[in-house]
């Protein structure tokens, strides 16, 4: 019922950006190399790993724990992570008794400098309008179900604070050393959409 | 703005439908529309709440049936030609017919590194102190304005509790015009239930909102 | 439903741009559908609160882009599918393939004055008394359900005046369902300010509400 | 930018709105010559003239104004206008002080039975978001300025009420009969997006 013929718009959409770039280039406006970089960077320099290692260390140590949920924007610093999209850095913590979702419902603010660029659906009108009303209907989308008694904060980011959900260790994760651990720290668990992989299921 | 980009507790828009294996760009044009973005940003002719201001005032049916990087991508022609760099023709045909305009900063490839890593912080000096400290109870301001804003109507005219005092930041009311301002930004929790009334599963939500959207509740 | 229907003070649809000659219809299919819904809700198999139903449950991108017959001709589209009178199939090529269902009346030609003269009361007979009067003052609920109600977003959790007691009416956020159920409507005044705060030109803002959607102000 | 195809949509809508009525008349839902007439009545009896039919005899008998403010549905009803969307009815005045504007921003409630079926512009999403918050605006797209200090009141029409707009007589048409004055009587008067024609200017 759509009438889209998105096929022939995303061909359009090739022949317009590059004419686009083609003017920016001539014009003087952008470096091409420049934009190869910017691309680069997001494509294997920055993303959710970077995260993933930040909570790994969080599971790891107390003190760094204790010091991301006070200043997460140094503590994070400190791992070499910062930059744009992840200037001003705030860590939730998930408990047993409450979980966290981040969304932007106005445009698509996300922790670049620790999750790198956000998938579709997180800029995507069905998450945003949804999410901050219904969050564990949306969960059931992702595949969550969380216990009946656990309470749901969800965090809209509305400025430049970009916040980072610190999920809860998985049990049977003792023994793993941080390096491991950051293995089992999905992008959407830090988004609040996941869980991290349990052992053993992945 | 009350238009298409404020989406909080709108219903009608499907479901998500997650791909977990979807790649960072889906077509080489997204990834360039990203770059020229990030790029033309870093020209320091307009700022990040500009280009918000942009987005979302794509006529309401087009922004809700776009992929995002093309709300990106025509926010960028929007801005390019507003702001003189280009007429609507050479951004169609991508062939200059007009001299250049000297431009503030030009990004050069081996400072993306650097720029990228130093990203823009927000926060601005004050002599100022806030006006409210974590614990106070607020409501936020009634209002509708057709100009940029970034307090979502689903949280206008609504009490709730400080729960952060963030510092002193850009004020995108007034940052997106092309003007200098900055205003205390704090963390507001609201009772979902204050939001929503009944009809929710969330037990609160928070947004930073900053100093002239609140009032002492 | 906060769903594409509900656009009070939204922004970004754009010019009103009246054609002072305009067509009562446009094209065939517009009287048409129009004549089907008429008909097809005076068999009685479905009710007016069931129709807007249906019509805002149009995806989003889809509603705000129709004509408006275009959004009824769907949406008796889809009741026609979801009353099992016909599938999609049929519906799409016009060819029956199953059983004719019963349907509580057919409208004939030489009905159709009389039926249009009649109309459609919403009053019901009550015994009860209404709450509130000519000058209380109420606020209206905090709300945001996904299915059908006729209090508008722009107007929950905000403080008005009642001006008129309209009588014992037919509830829609039940009638919708298919089932029976009335209520005392009051016309509910909101000073314009209560509403958008700054950001009008209007004085006052007046609605149709139901008694569950308001409490003492 | 809005890559619509709308004239292939519209002949679409042609082929499919024809298909449903094939339909329906084959499975003996729908009576043809019922959906004819149902046309007919819309094309030929029912229209804005009745409205003004009203409205001019509201000017010129007072006692007839005065029933119309108090019951309108009566009144009405007994210049033969009722019927579907005017089964409840209720008359604002317009006055020096106060204008009054009309919307349905849920659907396109719209009093049919004296006013006949309604613009595209009525129904329309510009029409319908703007005119609650900025009805000012909204009169200055029909070419409408008011005194500075008229107020506007605005009617959102979410029940079965349906209103008409009673707007102001004009200066100079004191020697007017009920049939010419009826004549200035406009649509967008009696909805509040327009005024009566001033004599003399049409």
């Amino acid at each position: 019922m759509h009438d889209d013929h998105d096929h022939s718009h995303l061909d359009d959409m090739d022949a317009r950006v590059r004419a686009l770039e083609t003017l920016l280039v001539a014009k003087g406006y952008v470096d091409p190399d420049a934009l190869d970089r910017i691309v680069e960077t997001y494509e294997k320099e920055i993303g959710p790993r970077n995260g993933a290692h930040v909570v790994a260390k969080a599971w790891s140590d107390r003190d760094y724990r204790d010091w991301l949920m006070q200043d997460a924007t140094a503590a994070i610093h400190s791992l070499g992570y910062s930059g744009r999209q992840a200037e001003h850095m705030v860590a939730v913590e998930n408990t047993p008794d409450l979980h966290n979702m981040v969304v932007c419902t106005l445009c698509s603010c996300y922790p670049w400098g620790v999750l790198g660029l956000p998938p579709s659906w997180y800029k995507s009108a069905p998450y945003r309008s949804r999410v901050v009303q219904d969050p564990k209907g949306v969960l059931s989308e992702f595949g969550v179900t969380l216990p009946e008694a656990t309470k749901v904060k969800v965090w809209d980011s509305t400025a430049e604070i970009r916040y980072l959900v610190i999920p809860m260790r998985p049990d049977g994760t003792e023994e793993m050393d941080e390096a491991a651990l950051a293995d089992i720290v999905t992008r959407d668990s830090m988004i609040g959409t996941g869980l991290p992989i349990t052992p053993g299921t992945a | 703005m009350n238009g298409p980009q404020d989406l909080g507790g709108r219903h009608g828009h499907g479901p998500i439908s997650p791909d977990p294996n979807e790649p960072l760009f889906h077509a080489p044009w997204e990834s360039r529309s990203l770059a020229m973005t990030v790029a033309m940003g870093a020209t320091g002719l307009w700022n990040i709440d500009q280009s918000r201001a942009a987005r979302e005032s794509l006529p309401a049916r087009d922004y809700i049936r776009f992929p995002y990087y093309r709300i990106w991508f025509e926010a960028v022609c929007r801005m390019v030609e507003e702001h003189g760099l280009a007429n609507a023709d050479e951004v169609a045909t991508g062939e200059p017919q007009t001299p250049s305009k000297p431009i503030p900063r030009l990004l050069k490839a081996d400072a993306v590194k650097s720029v990228l890593m130093a990203g823009t912080p927000a926060d601005r000096v004050t002599e100022t102190e806030p006006t409210f400290k974590v614990g106070d109870r607020v409501l936020t301001r009634v209002q509708n304005p057709k100009s940029h804003t970034r307090l979502p109507h689903y949280a206008s005219g609504r009490p709730g509790t400080i729960t952060m005092v963030h510092g002193h930041h850009v004020y995108p009311d007034v940052s997106s015009t092309g003007a200098k301002g900055a205003e205390w930004l704090y963390c507001v929790e609201f009772e979902a239930s204050d939001l929503w009334g009944a009809d929710t599963t969330a037990s609160s939500v928070s947004l930073d909102l900053w100093e002239p959207y609140l009032e002492r509740g």
